[in-house]
Formats: C-alpha cells, sequence, structure tokens
C-alpha cells in the first residue's frame, strides 16, 4: 500500500509497526518465554542493579517490542548492560523469562548488526571466538584482546591488576585445550546449521 | 415398545455454536437416530431461556415426545431446568437426559470439526440412554427449620440476623472467643471513612442477645452427617474454664492475671492480652476464655490468681471440652480469610526490617483502642514517622504467591495514606501497578487523597532495604521502584513501610470444604454453585457460603451475600420440604443368592440382611444412591436407579456410535 | 562416602584456583569423593548464550552428555562456580520445557556421537552438597578451629539462588545456606542485606563504570556493618570484588580494604588446614589483617617465575604513553 | 498430524468429584485432547468392571476410570473399591492379551480442573503409542451377537469383598 505508507511519510513517521516482533522474540527465546503475559508493573525496572546506565528499562523495552519497534529495541543498550542478576526474573508477578528475553535480544542486534553503543557484542565474539578454538575460556586472552580494541586508555590503570592476577598465578598466560576439540567443533557446526534453519 | 425421542442442541449463544455445527448436530441426530425414536431434533439459541423451555413443553405435548435429549452445558448447571420442564409438559422429569456439549466439548476443544464430532457421539450417548431411562418418583422429606450459620464475622452476623429477625432458629458457631471477625480490628471503614466498632458493636450486640440465636463462641464443628434439610451436626465447644452462668464479665480475672501474652490474633501480634481475656472490650459475649497454653497454673500447678479474685466463683479450672449435637436444615458458611503471610515476599524485608508493617498491624496501630491508643508510631512505639511507603498489591497478582486480585487493597492502602496524613502530616507515597476503584464512591475517595497530596508512583515495588547506598538514604527504609510512568528506576527513602497484603483462604479451607462436602477453587475459595447468577449456593444442596470465605471482597459485599444466603435459607425453610433425587438401589429379591457381598460394602449401613428369607434388604432411607453394591453383586440382582446397567451399556453404546445401524428386526 | 561428578570450569583452573585447592583440602575430612567429568568444556558463561541459541545450548549440553557417560554410580553433577551451575541447570531446565529445544541440542549432539536426556542429571552447587548433604553437623564435627570472632558477610551473589529451577534455596532474596554454614565453622556472621546483589558480572569487562558502581555498593555496606571480610561462593564474585577493588577505589576516590576469600578456605582454616594449601594469600586484596582476629597467619606467596615463552605470543598491553593517550581523548 | 491415530476413550466419572473436575476445566477454558468421552456415575465405586469390558469389546481404545482421591469420597470409602476392581480389571485384560495400561485410573477433587485436563491429554497420547485396539471393530455389524445381549452375571472372582 504505497499511498498509505506515503500518507504516513508526510505525516512525519518513520517507520511502520512491526506486530510481529513479540512472537518472534518469544519464539527466540529458550523455554516459554511468556512475553505477552507482561502487565508492565515495573517490577523488572525496579529490581535491577544497572537501570540507572540502560537507555530504557526492561519494562519499556517490552512495551517497545509489543508496539512493534524493532530498530528501537535492537539499538537499545539494555540487552547488553543485563548482568543476569535474576532479581527480575524471580520477582516478576508475572514469570516472564526476563534475562533470557535479554539473551534473544542480543542475538537478534547483532544478527541485525544494530547495536552502535556497545562494546559488550564484541567482548561476546572474542569470548565466543576463543571457546570454539580452544573448548575453554582463558580470561588472559579474553581480557587483555577486549581491553586492547576498546579502552586501550584504560589498559594502563588495569596494569597492577593485571599484573597481581599475573604474578599471583591467577590467571593463565597459555590457554588450554580440550582434548576432543574436534568433537566439539562438529556439534557446534551442527548446532549452527540447526539454528540457521529454526 | 418405541421411545419418541426429541433432541434439543443449544447455541449457548456463541459459547457452544462457536466452536461446534450445532445445526448439523441436530440435522445428523434427526437422520442418524431416527431409528432408535429420535422424532424432532432442534437447535435454538438459548435452551434454558423460558422461550427454550416452552419448545421442549411444546413439543412434548404436540408430538407426545416420550424421551428428551437437552445438548447443552454440564448437568450440574441445568439439568434441573429442564426436567422442571418436562414435569410442567406432563412427562416424567426422569425421562431427561442432558448431553453436555459445552463444559465437556465447546470449551475445552478448538477445532470445530472435532468438536462437532465429538457433540454427536455425546448426544447419541445420551439418546441410547434415555430410552433405557424409567420413570421415577422424587422423593420428598421434610426441612428442619433450624439453621447453623459457621463464623460470626459480619457477613456470618448478617446471614444469622436476618434468618432469626424472619422468626427462625439459628445456631451461630465462631472458633474465636468473640464474634465480630476481622472488622472488630479495623479503626475506619473506607470509602466513608465510619468508626467500624460504631456501626458492627450494635449488630454483634443483636446478635449476642437474639432470642432465636444460640451462640456458641470458642467452638468448631466437627462432624457433619446427612443432606439438606436433614443435617446433623457435631460442634466441639471448647472448654473455656469459665462458667458462663456465673461470670459477669467484670473483667477482675484478666486485670489480675499475671501472664502477658503477645496477642496475634485481635492485636495482629502488636500488643498483648492476658492468659486469660476477652480479646477486646466490646466482645460478645463478653465471657472471657483461658488459654490454657499460656496460663501459669496449667503450666505450673499454682498461681489461680484469677480465681482467688473472681467475685462469683466463675473459673472453672476442671472444665471439659463438650460435643454439642444439633440438627439443622440449612448451613450458610461464613468462614472468612486469612491475611497474606507477607514474610513471603522476602524482598520486601517484613519480619526482618522492624519498620516494615502488614495491613492489620497498621489497622491496629491507627485504633483509638490499638496498642498505641491509635498513635500513628515506629515500631518503637514512639517517633513518629515523617514519610510513610504504601505498598499495594503484596502478595497478589503474582503468580510467584496468589494469582488473583484481593479486591480489597487498593482502597486499604487509600484508606491508610489518608490516615497517617491525616495523623501525622508525613510525606506519604502509595506504590501501585493499577489502582482500582471500582464501587459506588470508591472512586471519590482515590480523588480525596489525591487532594490530600498523596504521592502516586505507578510500579510495583521492586524491594524494601536497608541497604543505603547514599547518604541522604542512612537510617532509613529505602524502597526501590521503577517509576512506570516516568520511565526511571527510583529509590525513595522513608521512615515507615506499610505492605497493603491480599487476603487468602483460610488454611483449612480445604478440610472445611470437605467437612461440609464442597469444593474449593484452583485458588483455594469455595466455589459457588454459579459465579454470576448463583454465587452464595454450593452444588452441595443447602450449604452456602457468603464473605471472603468464596473470594475475597470488602464489607458491603460481605453484608449483601450474608443476607442473599438467608433469603435462600427462608425460602428452603419456607418449602417444608425438599425433593431427593430418587437414586437407590433396590435388591431383586427373585435373584439374590443371599451371599452377603453387598452387606459389608455400604458405608452407610443401608444393607441388611434378612435371616428368614436368606436375602439382603436395602432400606431406601439409608441409601445414598452411589451404586457400589449394584457393581458388585455377582448374581446382578441390585439394580440402582438412574444409573441402571442398561443406562451405562446403552450409553457407552451409544457413545461409541454402535447404535447407528437400524436393529434388524 | 559421597560420590559426585565434578564438573570445575574454566575459573578454577586460573582465577579462582584457590577455590580449586580448597576444595581438594575438605573433601577427605568430610569423606566426599569427586570424578572429573572428562575433557569437559567451557559452559559459555553468560557470553555464548547472546549470540545464538542451539550453539550456546549445545556447548553446555556435552558437558551433561559426558557426564551421563561417565559412570561412576552417580547421576549428580556438582558444579562451584555459580555461572555454571546456572548454565548446566538452565540447558537441563529449558530442554525439558521447551521439547523443540531438546530435540535440536540432541540432533547437534548427535554429531558428536553424544546425546542427553534431559532431566536424567542433577546439576547442583557445591554448597548444595555441603550444606544438604553432609548437613551442618557432620561439618560442625570437623571443625578444630573455630573461627571465633571473625566477622563476615555471607555473599551468595546472583546467580546461585536464582531462578533456581529445581528449588532448592531457602529463599531468592536471603538464603540462609551460607549463613549457616559460617556459623557452624563459628565465625560471627553479619546480617548482609546485599548477599545475593550482582557483582558486576561481565560488566568489568563491557562498562567498568557500571561494575564499579555494583561492586561500591558491596563493598560499602559490608564495610559499614563492619566486616572484617566477605565470602564468597562464585569465582566471578570473588574476581570481581577482589581484582577490582583497587579500581574502584580508584573511581570513587574511596579506600575500602575488603578482603574476600571462598567459604571453602574458610571451612579448611577451620578444619586446622594450613593456609598455603588453601590457597590463601592469593587474593589481591589481603586477608592478611583479617585473619590475624583469629590467629591465622597468612603465607606470603612466591612470586611464580612468569614463563617467558614469547612464542605463543599472547598480546601484552603496550606501555603508557601520555601523548598517545591526551591523542585518544581528543578523538 | 494428518495421519496420526486417533485414539477412541471412554472416560467412567465420579458425580461429586472427576465430573465436577471436568465442568471445572470447561468453565476455565483449559484445552485438552478431544478424544474421551465420558460418562457420569454416581461414585467410581458403581464401576462394573463389565462396563469396561464392554466398551474395549465395542470399539474403545481405552478407559479412563476417574473418581475422588483416597479418603475424600463423597460416600465415605467407596473409590477404594474401585481402586481393587480396577486393580483386578487389569489382571483380567492381562489374562486376554489386552495391554492392562489402556485401562487407567486417576485421582481428581472438583477443584482439580487442570490435572483432569493434563490426565487426559497424557492418557490419549500413551493410547496412542499403544494403537488401535481391534477387538469388536473387525466384527463391526448388525451380526455382532455378543455386544446385543450383554451378559451382567460375572463370576465371583471379579469382585473382591470388603
Amino acid at each position: 500500500m504505497p499511498q498509505m505508507t506515503d500518507e504516513r511519510v508526510r505525516a512525519g513517521l518513520t517507520h511502520e509497526e512491526d506486530l510481529s516482533l513479540l512472537h518472534e522474540v518469544s519464539m527466540k527465546t529458550a523455554g516459554v518465554s511468556r512475553l505477552e503475559m507482561c502487565i508492565q508493573c515495573g517490577t523488572c525496572g525496579g529490581s535491577c542493579p544497572v537501570a540507572k546506565d540502560m537507555d530504557h528499562t526492561p519494562r519499556m523495552l517490552f512495551a517497545m517490542l509489543r508496539a512493534g519497534m524493532r530498530e528501537e529495541v535492537l539499538r537499545s543498550n539494555t540487552q547488553w548492560l543485563c548482568v543476569s542478576c535474576y532479581h527480575c526474573v524471580v520477582r516478576c508477578p508475572q514469570e516472564v523469562h526476563i534475562a533470557d528475553v535479554m539473551y534473544t535480544l542480543k542475538g537478534m542486534a547483532i544478527k541485525a548488526k544494530l547495536y552502535a553503543n556497545s562494546t559488550a557484542p564484541d567482548f561476546s565474539q572474542t569470548f565466543v571466538d576463543m571457546v570454539e578454538s580452544y573448548g575453554r575460556s582463558f580470561e588472559m586472552g579474553l581480557a587483555s584482546r577486549h581491553y586492547l580494541k576498546h579502552f586501550p586508555l584504560r589498559l594502563p590503570g588495569m596494569m597492577p591488576m593485571g599484573l597481581g592476577m599475573i604474578t599471583k598465578g591467577r590467571m593463565a598466560l597459555t590457554p588450554k585445550r580440550i582434548k576432543h576439540m574436534d568433537q566439539l567443533t562438529k556439534i557446534l557446526n551442527r548446532a549452527k546449521q540447526l539454528e540457521m534453519t529454526s | 415398545m418405541t421411545e419418541k425421542i426429541g433432541v434439543y442442541v443449544c447455541h449457548c449463544g456463541s459459547n457452544i455454536a462457536g466452536v461446534v455445527d450445532v445445526v448439523d448436530v441436530a440435522n445428523w441426530a434427526a437422520e442418524k437416530l431416527g431409528h432408535q425414536g429420535v422424532v424432532i431434533a432442534r437447535d435454538y439459541k438459548f435452551m434454558c431461556s423460558s422461550l427454550g423451555q416452552e419448545l421442549i413443553e411444546k413439543d412434548i405435548k404436540e408430538l407426545g415426545l416420550t424421551r428428551v435429549v437437552v445438548a447443552a452445558c454440564s448437568p450440574h448447571l441445568h439439568e434441573k431446568t429442564f426436567r422442571t420442564a418436562a414435569k410442567n409438559a406432563g412427562l416424567n422429569p426422569y425421562l431427561v437426559e442432558l448431553a453436555s456439549i459445552r463444559e465437556q466439548v465447546s470449551w475445552v476443544h478448538t477445532d470445530k470439526a472435532v468438536a462437532t464430532a465429538k457433540s454427536k457421539a455425546v448426544v447419541s450417548g445420551a439418546v441410547s440412554r434415555v430410552i433405557e431411562n424409567r420413570a421415577l418418583d422424587e422423593i420428598k422429606v421434610p426441612i428442619n427449620p433450624n439453621t447453623l450459620v459457621v463464623g460470626g464475622g459480619i457477613a456470618g452476623i448478617q446471614s444469622a440476623l436476618e434468618i432469626a429477625n424472619a422468626g427462625f432458629h439459628v445456631y451461630l458457631v465462631e472458633r474465636e472467643p468473640s464474634i465480630g471477625g476481622h472488622m472488630a480490628q479495623f479503626d475506619k471503614t473506607f470509602p466513608t471513612l465510619d468508626c467500624s466498632a460504631c456501626i458492627l458493636t450494635p449488630r454483634m450486640v443483636e446478635a449476642g442477645t437474639h432470642p432465636n440465636i444460640t451462640l456458641l463462641t470458642w467452638s468448631e464443628v466437627v462432624n457433619v452427617a446427612g443432606y439438606v434439610g436433614n443435617f446433623n451436626v457435631t460442634i466441639k465447644k471448647k472448654a473455656r474454664f469459665i462458667n458462663e452462668e456465673l461470670c459477669t464479665g467484670c473483667g477482675i480475672c484478666q486485670e489480675k492475671c499475671p501472664k502477658k501474652v503477645i496477642d496475634d490474633v485481635y492485636e495482629a501480634g502488636l500488643g498483648y492480652r492476658k492468659a486469660v481475656y476477652t480479646p477486646f472490650a466490646q466482645a460478645v459475649p463478653n465471657f472471657p476464655v483461658m488459654d490454657k497454653e499460656n496460663c501459669t497454673y496449667f503450666e505450673k500447678g499454682t498461681c489461680k490468681a484469677c480465681e482467688k479474685f473472681c467475685p462469683t466463683n466463675a473459673i472453672d479450672f476442671n472444665q471439659q471440652d463438650e460435643l454439642i449435637n444439633i440438627d439443622v436444615g440449612n448451613i450458610v458458611l461464613a468462614t472468612g480469610y486469612d491475611l497474606f503471610d507477607a514474610r513471603r515476599v522476602s524482598n520486601y524485608g517484613y519480619g526482618r526490617l522492624p519498620n516494615v508493617f502488614t495491613s492489620l498491624e497498621f489497622e491496629r496501630l491507627s485504633n483509638a483502642a490499638g496498642p498505641t491508643s491509635g498513635n500513628i508510631v515506629l515500631r518503637d512505639g514512639k517517633t513518629t514517622p515523617k514519610s510513610v511507603g504504601i505498598i499495594h498489591c503484596v502478595g497478589s497478582r503474582d503468580r510467584n504467591f496468589n494469582n488473583y486480585c484481593s479486591v480489597i487493597c487498593c482502597m486499604q492502602g487509600l484508606k491508610f495514606a489518608h490516615l497517617v496524613h491525616e495523623r501525622t502530616g508525613a510525606t506519604v507515597y502509595n506504590f501501585y501497578i493499577d489502582m482500582r476503584t471500582a464501587y459506588k464512591a470508591y472512586d471519590e475517595f482515590y480523588q480525596r487523597v489525591l487532594e490530600e497530596g498523596t504521592l502516586f508512583v505507578r510500579g510495583k515495588v521492586a524491594e524494601v532495604t536497608d541497604a543505603a547506598r547514599y547518604s541522604n538514604e542512612r537510617g532509613k527504609l529505602i524502597i526501590q521502584t521503577e517509576d512506570t510512568l516516568a520511565g526511571k528506576q527510583r529509590r525513595i527513602p522513608v521512615d515507615m513501610v506499610i505492605l497493603s497484603s491480599g487476603l487468602q483462604p483460610r488454611k483449612d479451607a480445604k478440610e472445611v470444604g470437605k467437612l461440609f462436602g464442597i469444593s474449593c477453587s484452583m485458588d483455594g475459595w469455595f466455589t459457588e454453585k454459579h459465579p454470576k447468577l448463583d454465587p452464595v449456593s454450593t452444588m452441595t444442596e443447602g450449604i452456602y457460603i457468603v464473605g471472603c470465605a468464596q473470594g475475597p471482597k470488602d464489607i458491603p459485599s460481605s453484608v449483601a451475600q450474608g443476607a442473599a444466603a438467608s433469603a435462600r435459607v427462608l425460602d428452603k425453610i419456607l418449602q417444608k420440604e425438599v425433593a431427593l433425587e430418587p437414586i437407590k438401589a433396590t435388591v431383586d429379591q427373585a435373584k439374590c443368592s443371599g451371599c452377603k457381598i453387598c452387606n459389608g460394602l455400604c458405608p452407610f449401613n443401608a444393607i441388611a440382611f434378612i435371616e428368614d428369607d436368606k436375602i439382603s434388604y436395602i432400606n431406601p432411607a439409608l441409601c445414598q444412591g452411589c451404586g457400589t453394591c449394584v457393581a458388585a453383586c455377582p448374581a446382578g440382582a441390585i439394580s440402582g436407579t438412574g444409573f441402571s446397567n442398561e443406562q451405562i451399556i446403552a450409553q457407552i453404546d451409544g457413545l461409541l456410535l454402535r447404535n447407528l445401524e437400524p436393529a434388524e428386526a | 562416602m559421597n560420590k559426585y561428578l565434578l564438573y570445575p570450569g574454566c575459573s578454577m583452573e586460573s582465577s579462582a584456583k584457590a577455590y580449586m585447592e580448597s576444595l581438594n583440602a575438605i573433601v577427605e575430612p568430610l569423606d566426599l569423593h569427586f570424578d572429573e567429568i572428562e575433557d569437559w568444556n567451557c559452559c559459555g558463561a553468560t557470553e555464548y548464550l547472546g549470540i545464538n541459541l542451539i550453539p550456546a545450548y549445545s556447548l553446555i549440553a556435552r558437558n551433561l552428555a559426558l557426564a551421563s557417560k561417565q559412570k561412576n554410580g552417580t547421576r549428580t553433577v556438582v558444579a562451584p562456580c555459580s555461572a555454571c551451575y546456572l548454565n548446566l541447570a538452565k540447558a537441563d531446565h529449558y530442554m525439558q520445557e521447551r521439547p523443540s529445544l531438546g530435540v535440536k541440542v540432541n540432533e547437534a549432539l548427535a554429531a558428536g556421537d553424544l546425546q542427553y536426556k534431559a532431566g536424567t542429571l542433577d546439576v547442583r552447587h557445591l554448597i548444595d552438597i555441603l550444606v544438604y548433604d553432609v548437613g551442618l553437623e557432620k561439618i560442625r564435627d570437623a571443625v578444630v578451629r573455630p573461627l571465633t570472632g571473625l566477622k563476615v558477610v555471607p555473599y551468595m551473589g546472583c546467580m546461585l539462588p536464582r531462578p533456581d529451577y529445581q528449588h532448592r534455596w531457602s529463599d531468592h532474596e536471603h538464603p540462609t545456606e551460607l549463613d549457616d554454614l559460617l556459623r557452624a565453622l563459628g565465625a560471627d556472621v553479619i546480617d548482609y542485606p546485599l548477599t545475593t546483589s550482582c557483582c558486576g558480572g561481565h560488566m568489568t569487562q563491557i562498562g567498568p563504570e557500571t561494575a564499579f558502581e555494583l561492586i561500591r555498593r558491596l563493598v560499602s555496606d559490608a564495610d559499614g556493618r563492619g566486616a572484617q571480610m566477605m565470602v564468597t561462593v562464585c569465582p566471578m564474585c570473588q574476581m570481581n570484588i577482589d581484582a577490582y577493588q583497587n579500581e574502584t577505589n580508584h573511581f570513587f576516590g574511596t579506600e575500602y580494604h575488603m578482603p574476600i576469600l571462598f567459604f571453602t578456605q574458610l571451612m579448611g582454616l577451620a578444619f586446622g588446614r594450613d593456609p598455603k594449601e588453601l590457597g590463601i594469600g592469593v587474593e589481591l586484596v589481603s586477608s592478611r589483617n583479617a585473619l590475624a582476629n583469629i590467629g591465622v597467619e597468612v603465607p606470603v606467596t612466591q612470586e611464580p617465575a612468569a614463563p617467558r615463552k614469547k612464542d605463543e605470543g599472547l598480546p601484552m598491553p603496550r606501555r603508557w604513553n601520555k601523548r598517545e593517550a591526551q591523542k585518544e581523548a581528543v578523538k | 498430524m494428518t495421519d496420526q491415530f486417533e485414539p477412541t476413550i471412554i472416560g467412567f466419572t465420579c458425580n461429586w468429584c472427576s465430573y465436577r473436575a471436568s465442568d471445572l476445566a470447561g468453565t476455565a477454558r483449559m484445552k485438552y485432547a478431544p478424544n474421551v468421552k465420558l460418562i457420569r456415575l454416581m461414585c467410581s465405586g458403581r464401576l462394573d468392571p463389565t462396563f469396561v469390558l464392554r466398551a474395549l469389546s465395542s470399539g474403545a481404545d481405552g478407559v479412563m476410570i476417574t473418581g475422588c482421591h483416597p479418603g475424600e469420597c463423597h460416600y465415605i470409602e467407596q473409590n477404594y473399591k474401585a481402586l481393587r476392581r480396577f486393580l483386578l480389571l487389569r489382571r483380567v485384560l492381562n489374562g486376554l492379551g489386552i495391554e492392562p495400561e489402556r485401562v487407567k485410573l486417576v485421582w481428581a477433587s472438583a477443584a482439580e480442573g487442570a490435572r483432569f485436563a493434563a490426565e487426559t491429554t497424557a492418557f490419549v497420547e500413551e493410547i496412542r503409542k499403544l494403537g488401535p485396539l481391534n477387538w469388536g471393530k473387525a466384527d463391526d455389524g448388525p451380526q455382532a451377537t455378543d455386544h446385543d445381549q450383554p451378559s451382567f452375571a460375572h463370576g465371583k472372582e471379579m469382585e473382591v469383598p470388603a
């Protein structure tokens, strides 16, 4: 309906409401998300330890999901700030799987390449790369690679910490690889195929 | 002989017709079950309406129907309606069968084709069965005009007074030492702010002195036998250790008793009473009770201060629990509610943080007759709070606790806001999810509280904590919430937090339900017969439920229900007799082999063995119609009316559609 | 003897090796036996779940599949790390709650000749085993040096008591398992309202300022209540509060000194073990003064000679260069 | 979904508990498998084992018997008798070469609509797995003689005296 769109554009509307968004997020979430049950009470936003740094409180994000504001939702830093503390999850009176929805939104944002303001996706990717090549995570490599890329200025400040960890023998300098890396690779490759087709 | 059967398929508006193709079902019945005797099959929008009933009555008269099948809702709802219709048209009411295609089909299935097919099978089963139905005569029994009311809160008092005023006798049983219930604990009642005691006390006195009311406080029902019109109830009157004949209610015993106990019931744990006590000054009856567990004499064998000082020698340490047996025709249950235990919401800190109060505690705190004489102060007993946060929906509308809305908490929260503002001048915050102020003059009260300057924050509070994050929070309780309308997380430091806790079923509601033979909903409230049209009756005839026992409600609604149930009771009493279902078992003497297998099976001792004839005999007055003996008789000598083998076998065949082919001649 | 399968998790080999060492030290007095899951892999922490759903759950499920294959007479998997515990429990739970996920994960596992039937293992945390299987009675009996006089705040962290799929904990907000255990050791346990508040998780990496605030809240409240140390059950919590405390102080201009030890280290001390065996002393915020209160001397850690292998080429941070930093700041 | 076997199941319910549970499931609009068609008895104690055999021999693939929870019988204790008959019946079925799992006993109180719905759906799946019971279906037709004249007299071994 081009006419309609034209009219909307003239009226100053920038995008169409994407009413399939809520369902899509719900389906992509592990377990049963219960996202449609949200009553906008704000328990999540009130419980969140990092709400003050979020673009939108989780509650607001869920309202935006309902309103089909795809781009705004995926661009939000909210999902990236989630520390997975599960305070909101156990307190939610509607048992919405909030933390798992945040994971879903991260994945969707990465795929849509809509995550302008955070270094978090990169951190996740670095972590994933590491696990996929060694089967184990490896703090030293992770932290230094991430810091070098995103916070080069902070690194010197972190030096005493890093050095302390190394001298106390708490940071492995060499990564450890699992025995059957080939098996893990096969599993993950198959899983990735399944992810694409689902 | 050939029966003439009419089949009537109800649309129930769109309740059935929305999922089941009712026209198809009716046509199918006419076509495929014609050989069974179906002479007419109709569908109609509302079979239970008077027009629908007239339709059936007309067909019975004009077509000479000998059997009727109504495919509609559950027989528990409208079986009686259609039986009455048949009776009006001159057909024996027991020649009507209901085929439930609403509760058992349209409401639980979604696929139209599947639901329609299932409806056909259900109708087919009912048609086959109804052919085997036999005309039965109702059994009529007289109704005992006495009534038992269980629970002496405002709903129970109202119910008892209505019946007593109509001239019939009522036994009012109350578990606590005094009637009055939760309402006696309140200071003010919303939305008009009448003093609770001022409006309740006259009713309590009236109930206590009414010539038609036998008041049994400090008593509990322990057994219920019989059926509508003829219940036999056993009541345990717990020992009070006070001779009620002698006691004048002077109160000297309480004054002299040396043992102070925290009063968890009336004072909600916020005040003290003695070991011998009346819960409050206006208690009805005004006799004290002795709390055996805390009495020094019962504990250590010495003291008896009360006995020494009693001017009428009314103290009786040897009193025993007493069992009282009464016969009543109807029973009203007004057993009330328990307050939700706010300690379960551990993020609100009740029980850990001293200045977090529950609603009932606050009621006592603000009550002029309460432990602080109505001064609203912190747990230290002296400091007046400068800021107070009131949290709504505590334990309600929350799948972690109770799913339902407790109805009264919004108005209760507003009442608290008003009282705090009026008595302390403190800054008051109300935290709510949705403001529910339905009913007369309630929203006006909300307006008034807004006008008084109470600050409303829309957001379910996430936590109440004493972990100060910033210097302005030190020594305060911090309420952390999202202000959902501002879209920001807020931390609001206050001196006092009041939790507007929800209501929940009595913790023994399930056992009480079992005792009286009624069921509880999933949430645990007693289930009414119909949520809209029969809210005070239950599935068990002669048992009624009123007030919060049926679900959360405020005082006006409780009173209305109390009165409504009384109208139902009076209706029954004035009918003088009640018809019982003629579902009974009988022994065919010719077939009985005298094996006695059935004798031991009957829990009602209705089966006796007649030694002279060497056969068993069933006493119809005692038989309750369960049918166990019918199923057990190895000779097939026992038959059960209403649920005979022939009826059930026919229904099996019908449900499995084995009745479709015309039988060979 | 109680036998279990152990899923140590990556940090137990590095940043939380004190946890591993102290765990090994308490196994014998409590008559416990752990078999490590052979060739276990990383659970993906909180990062993997945010990228792809099925690979994330397949990664976790490989461990469960290996565990169910490894027969040592138990079906209980014990994870000492809260994040690992949660991930393993979550995969087990969601593969049941949404069967289609279970089917897909098993399809992926099949590529590595593995399979896992959800619900066949019990995933439990170490402290759950100690409090509910071993029991406080037995722990109390094993104490030879009560920690009397040591003022501690119990810090449970978030991923242990929440979301609690199997209803294993006394409460979501103020669970008492750690309090009870520390009391059994004789310590003075201080009521700590923030016991299940977040330590910042991965935010120390991706949004340090956010994390510093969370760390400050925890440390300042513990300090305000007179605690001499915090006690934790989770490597991530220990790492964030210990390793980033200095930076947090720097950021806020505060001077907190709040050591944080693993509960197993205190158990080891109470059982009379040598602090050296328990990894005491490798924390960055030293517990020396705190433990001096109960007469325990913290050993000086020998600084291990840093391996000089250059060939694998770990990118070491470059030296501080003021001019470059200023240039960066202008951008 | 299209070609799967849809079992036909007869459910015997007690008037006081399980039939009300099914009413409640309806009132609460809980969805469950449509394969079970109910017959209301006053009590599960009324269940004559021949009813079950009759249903199985007339085309039902399974029979679900539901009653009040033990200790909650409207008629005091008759559901215990149902339990005894049920156990016996399963043995008889076994003897006849029919999977005893085709008959299931479920306790459901009037408040347990959800349980009723869940148990019904679960039982349908169990029977679906067992496949059709072709007892009585083969000789479908007017000639089927035994079905027209059911014999109610049955051996004493079907009853266990109290």
